[in-house]
């Protein structure tokens, strides 16, 4: 047994064992790193958002920059302070307008983006399987592949009833995804697991020194 | 039959419990349970493996944080380790980002010990962090010493021994990347395709899935996925002869197997339940 | 006004940033990065104002009123302010570094880790075989667990050969079925948001 | 050989296409594999230096120059190491130009017109055929006003958790949809109603749809600002605060909706534990399966999408679902006809033809 010395990791250790104590239930010990964790976050947020945004994007081309382009950064901040509105009872509507701002233009960028990414790249890849016809089995899966990308679009068809064919292919496609989140999920506990004997890794080796 | 159905309505802080040892036990007590190995993790084990005594270096890159700590640290040390045994010269590079050097840094803390003969600056050297990320990939095809100046402990590149003879990826017989993000495709474009420099791969076992078909383009030459991986890398250079230290990655893998284990049997006795139960209410 | 103003304002940029898109143009590059890379970041910091107001308000109230467990938000007010103030005065010097990594990172990590424990209850629960698609969801799991650790290709070699052919393909066509209805429903949605038919966002009302 | 070679290579140099400008490709034509080394060099034309740029890549043969200034006119010099010998070829002048429209993205353009063709046209419909359209059954959404009214049984508050994106993601729009329908239900019956929120935006609008929905049931009196609340920008500091307030309210209904990381299963192991009846929804397909483990309702990808027609039963919203099903019509049959054609494309080429193949991935490469 080598038990560590610093006051760091015993600090990190005891914290871990709170968080874990809810696993047994509530309790004191877990509200406490509940609520601490809950304000670091809100303070770490508060930092990144200084050093990230703040610093680079609003102080240094205000109070250090030289271009005369930078007066204009009063327009975004001018657009910003209307959240302020909202301590307002009667005009705390003009909140919408940075929000609608905001929407509006993620709304544009996102549009041509998902089609790039959510559309195209799957299209492309149902249609395109590596090597076809090499051998039997890539062809098979191929089919594999085609018939449930088709069946699982079915499944989300909304405006026709799922009876006859239509219904049955849907069912094919509830078969699909059944199988594809039963793979998922056997396939993520592994990245799990490996979290938690990080975890106990850290107070066996670290905390405790029990092994080496 | 009063069994089953207790043991359908049991309390799920037993299989907490019951988690909790499964993982602990075998990382106190190791059965180092064996694993086979598959072909990323050779090819990448025999490409590095051949570099001995061609003098070409291997650049090992710690793109990782505390976060994907446990499935890729000891890929690091693996490699390290194999490197260091035979000769290999290496640049550790502490990564692309500025919260990543650490991992590099713990990484030499634990393999250093079995190796007291290398010599710093000629056996290895120890890159820390400039900004830039893929300009840093890029300026590295130039000169290595006019990207980074001076090494992690602040010496001067240029009045160390290895990097005379290696200052771009002429003589880098391969990068390897750890790395839980996207960063191996940044080495790929900037790496591989302008200058040609070889490049592996180690990643998170959720990542892995998504690198595939680069390692069958050539892309990668072989990759390490996941504590499994690391755990196939551990046992390879165990093979070799070389001093393995604690075998991290093979000890996490008992408690990766026990806790699979454990868990197809309670899905397997839930629905002996199940199925018992249910056919006594019929 | 209240509701004609935004309308427009999402009207108008929506747009512009589709348009932007097939526009390689320089000027077209340099509205992307004033418009997104500064105005909008700017405009977001300003949304942080609503979340510290809403936290200290959250946590003043329950100390004010004495609420079971006040003590805690006391807690999470303190932490906020020390976590805030020793990141900003000592541009994130030793003593926030020591916070990030002895007491932010571990809670996260364990936080995290707490899945491990989960997905064994979950599983137990719920991978029953009560129908057909309860029994492909639980078998396809199963397979795939054991492919993964060593003892799989003890079983079986081909074993871990299968679990890959099993994520390459049906898991993967479901995935891209899944993917594709997201994609388009997604398209939709902002469409019907640029055009002012989806105003969810102004909370109702007028 | 060596005159064949001289006569064969030539230097082009080109503005590079599809671009912003700023850029001029440099490329070797006639070049097989034995270059050893190839220089680009640059003069602006006002000075006769040639100052060095680059090397050619050795599998494209080609140099892109990224320094260029738009209209400045330049020439270019390359050098071509071979075993054997050098040569030197000149090129230009050549400048560099910026685009009003990008080709490349074409295919984008085209899916993009059809697509919301098909979406305004049934949206058109639908405002003049109202009764004209259908929408399938969507078990989960059918069960929220059971799961409120259980919960009411029970006298018991109602949890609605958002997920963590924010609020220009379609998923926490559907979420706040979905909201509406929740916190009109829990007005009527009276109990209380917990809305836990990560983002400040999606906070905001909450705020404003629960008590929209108060008011439209004649019970604004009852809505208390105090349960909207925000908990943390931090994902796993949202997951511990969230996880705290379950066991200590006891919810007898959860709704989690919205974009969730792998938070998703642990939120929903706690809901669980605590007893309450659970109603998921996200288009997170990493996170689908841990929902569909821990819940027992899941609105599962597309289907929290059309949440918002669903529930609405609004013509205009009923016609972009079927606008949004017409364009995935549409891509079946486009990845039906795709496969047909590769199929044929493959056969013909193994045969020896490879026409249909060289179109076929042309296609391709242009999507």
């Amino acid at each position: 047994m080598n038990i560590s010395t610093d006051i760091w990791v015993w600090i990190a250790a005891l914290l871990t064992l709170f968080i874990y104590s809810f696993l047994y239930k509530d309790n004191p010990f877990y509200k406490f790193a509940e609520h601490l964790f809950i304000g670091i976050g809100v303070g770490y947020t508060t930092v990144l958002l200084w050093f990230n945004s703040v610093i680079p994007k609003l102080w240094n081309p205000l109070v250090h920059g030289t271009s005369p382009m930078r007066f204009f950064l009063i327009i975004p901040i001018l657009i910003g302070a209307l959240m302020f509105s909202i301590f307002s009872k009667k005009n705390n509507w003009l909140i919408r307008i940075p929000i609608a701002i905001y929407i509006g233009a993620g709304s544009g960028l996102a549009i041509p983006l998902d089609f790039e990414g959510l559309i195209f790249e799957q299209v492309k890849g149902t249609i395109l399987t590596k090597s076809m016809f090499n051998s039997f089995i890539v062809g098979f899966s191929s089919i594999v592949l085609f018939i449930g990308v088709i069946a699982t679009l079915v499944y989300f068809y909304f405006s026709k009833e799922h009876k006859g064919f239509v219904g049955k292919t849907a069912r094919v496609g509830i078969f699909y995804i059944m199988i594809a989140f039963g793979a998922s999920f056997g396939y993520t506990v592994m990245a799990r697991v490996s979290l938690l004997i990080g975890r106990m890794q850290f107070l066996l080796h670290n905390w405790l020194g029990i092994i080496k | 039959m009063r069994f089953f159905e207790k043991i359908l309505k049991i309390d799920r802080r037993w299989i907490f419990l019951i988690v909790g040892i499964v993982v602990i036990i075998p990382l106190i007590f190791p059965i180092g349970m064996p694993v086979l190995t598959t072909p990323p993790v050779r090819s990448l084990y025999n490409y590095v493996d051949k570099l001995q005594g061609t003098g070409k270096a291997v650049m090992l890159v710690t793109d990782f944080d505390p976060s994907t700590m446990p499935e890729l640290l000891p890929m690091a040390c693996a490699i390290l380790r194999h490197c260091f045994a035979k000769k290999i010269p290496v640049y550790l590079y502490g990564g692309l980002y500025s919260a990543y050097v650490g991992m590099a840094e713990m990484a030499l803390e634990k393999t250093l010990p079995d190796f007291p003969d290398l010599q710093y600056g000629k056996d290895y050297i120890f890159l820390g962090y400039v900004p830039g990320v893929s300009l840093v990939i890029l300026g590295m095809g130039g000169s290595i010493s006019g990207t980074f100046n001076t090494d992690y402990y602040g010496n001067k590149l240029d009045t160390l021994p290895l990097n005379k003879m290696v200052d771009n990826y002429k003589n880098i017989g391969i990068v390897i990347d750890l790395s839980g993000s996207a960063s191996p495709e940044t080495w790929v474009i900037y790496g591989y395709q302008r200058f040609g420099v070889r490049i592996g791969v180690g990643t998170t076992a959720v990542s892995a899935a998504q690198y595939y078909p680069m390692l069958q383009t050539g892309q990668f030459v072989g990759m390490l996925g996941g504590l499994k991986g690391a755990a196939e890398y551990e046992q390879l250079i165990k093979k070799a002869g070389i001093p393995t230290g604690r075998l991290e990655a093979t000890i996490g893998m008992d408690a990766q197997s026990f806790v699979h284990i454990f868990l197809i049997f309670i899905i397997i006795l839930g629905n002996i339940a199940f199925l018992i139960t249910k056919k006594r209410k019929v | 006004m209240r509701r004609n103003l935004p309308l427009a304002l999402a009207f108008i940029l929506g747009f512009v940033m589709i348009f932007q898109y097939f526009i390689p143009h320089p000027l077209s590059q340099k509205f992307y990065d004033i418009f997104i890379q500064q105005w909008l970041i700017i405009i977001s910091i300003f949304f942080y104002i609503l979340s510290w107001r809403s936290f200290v308000l959250y946590h003043t109230n329950k100390i004010r009123r004495k609420k079971e467990g006040w003590w805690a938000s006391i807690v999470a007010i303190v932490s906020f302010l020390f976590m805030a103030l020793a990141g900003i005065i000592t541009k994130k010097g030793y003593i926030f570094n020591q916070m990030y990594n002895y007491v932010y990172a571990p809670l996260q990590a364990t936080m995290f880790s707490l899945l491990a424990f989960f997905v064994a209850s979950a599983a137990f629960r719920a991978f029953r075989a009560r129908n057909l698609e309860a029994t492909l969801l639980l078998i396809a799991a199963t397979i795939v667990m054991l492919g993964r650790v060593s003892v799989g290709s003890y079983i079986w070699k081909g074993l871990p050969d299968f679990v890959e052919w099993i994520l390459e393909y049906p898991n993967m066509a479901a995935q891209r079925g899944i993917r594709i209805g997201v994609g388009l429903g997604m398209i939709a949605t902002s469409l019907k948001i640029i055009l002012g038919i989806e105003r969810t966002y102004l909370g109702g009302g007028d | 050989m060596m005159i064949l070679l001289i006569l064969s290579l030539s230097v082009k140099a080109f503005d590079t296409p599809n671009d912003g400008g700023g850029s001029i490709t440099i490329e070797v034509v006639g070049l097989n594999g034995d270059l050893k080394n190839g220089y680009v060099y640059r003069n602006s034309m006002e000075d006769t230096t040639f100052e060095l740029r680059g090397l050619i890549s050795r599998t494209s043969y080609k140099y892109v120059d990224d320094g260029a200034e738009n209209g400045k006119e330049y020439l270019y010099k390359v050098e071509l190491e071979f075993d054997d010998t050098t040569l030197t070829l000149f090129t230009g002048p050549v400048s560099a130009k910026a685009q009003w429209y990008d080709p490349t993205r074409t295919s984008v353009l085209i899916f993009l017109i059809i697509f919301s063709g098909f979406v305004l046209w049934f949206i058109q419909l639908a405002r003049k055929n109202p009764e004209g359209l259908f929408i399938r059954k969507i078990p989960a959404l059918d069960a929220i006003d059971e799961a409120v009214g259980r919960s009411t049984e029970m006298g018991k508050p109602t949890f609605f958790i958002h997920g963590l994106s924010g609020i220009t993601d379609a998923g926490t729009l559907a979420a706040l949809t979905i909201l509406r329908r929740v916190s009109s239900k829990v007005a009527e019956y009276e109990t209380p109603l917990i809305v836990t929120n990560y983002d400040p935006i999606v906070m905001a609008a909450s705020s404003e749809t629960v008590k929209q929905a108060y008011a439209e049931v004649g019970k604004i009196d009852n809505f208390n600002e105090k349960n909207i609340v925000y908990l943390t920008y931090e994902q796993f500091g949202y997951t511990a605060g969230v996880d705290g307030l379950m066991i200590r309210e006891n919810p007898g209904a959860v709704f989690l909706q919205g974009y969730f990381y792998a938070e998703s299963l642990i939120l929903a192991e706690t809901g669980h534990s605590v007893g309450a009846i659970q109603i998921a929804g996200t288009t997170a397909a990493t996170q689908l399966p841990f929902f569909i483990a821990a819940c027992d309702y899941v609105l599962i990808g597309e289907e929290t999408l059309a949440a918002s027609s669903y529930i609405g039963r609004e013509p205009v919203m009923l016609g972009s679902v079927k606008g949004s099903d017409y364009g995935k019509l549409f891509i079946m049959i486009f990845i039906g006809i795709g496969v047909i054609f590769a199929t044929i494309a493959t056969i013909l080429n193994i045969k020896g033809n490879s026409i249909l193949m060289n179109a076929f991935n042309t296609f391709m490469g242009w999507l």
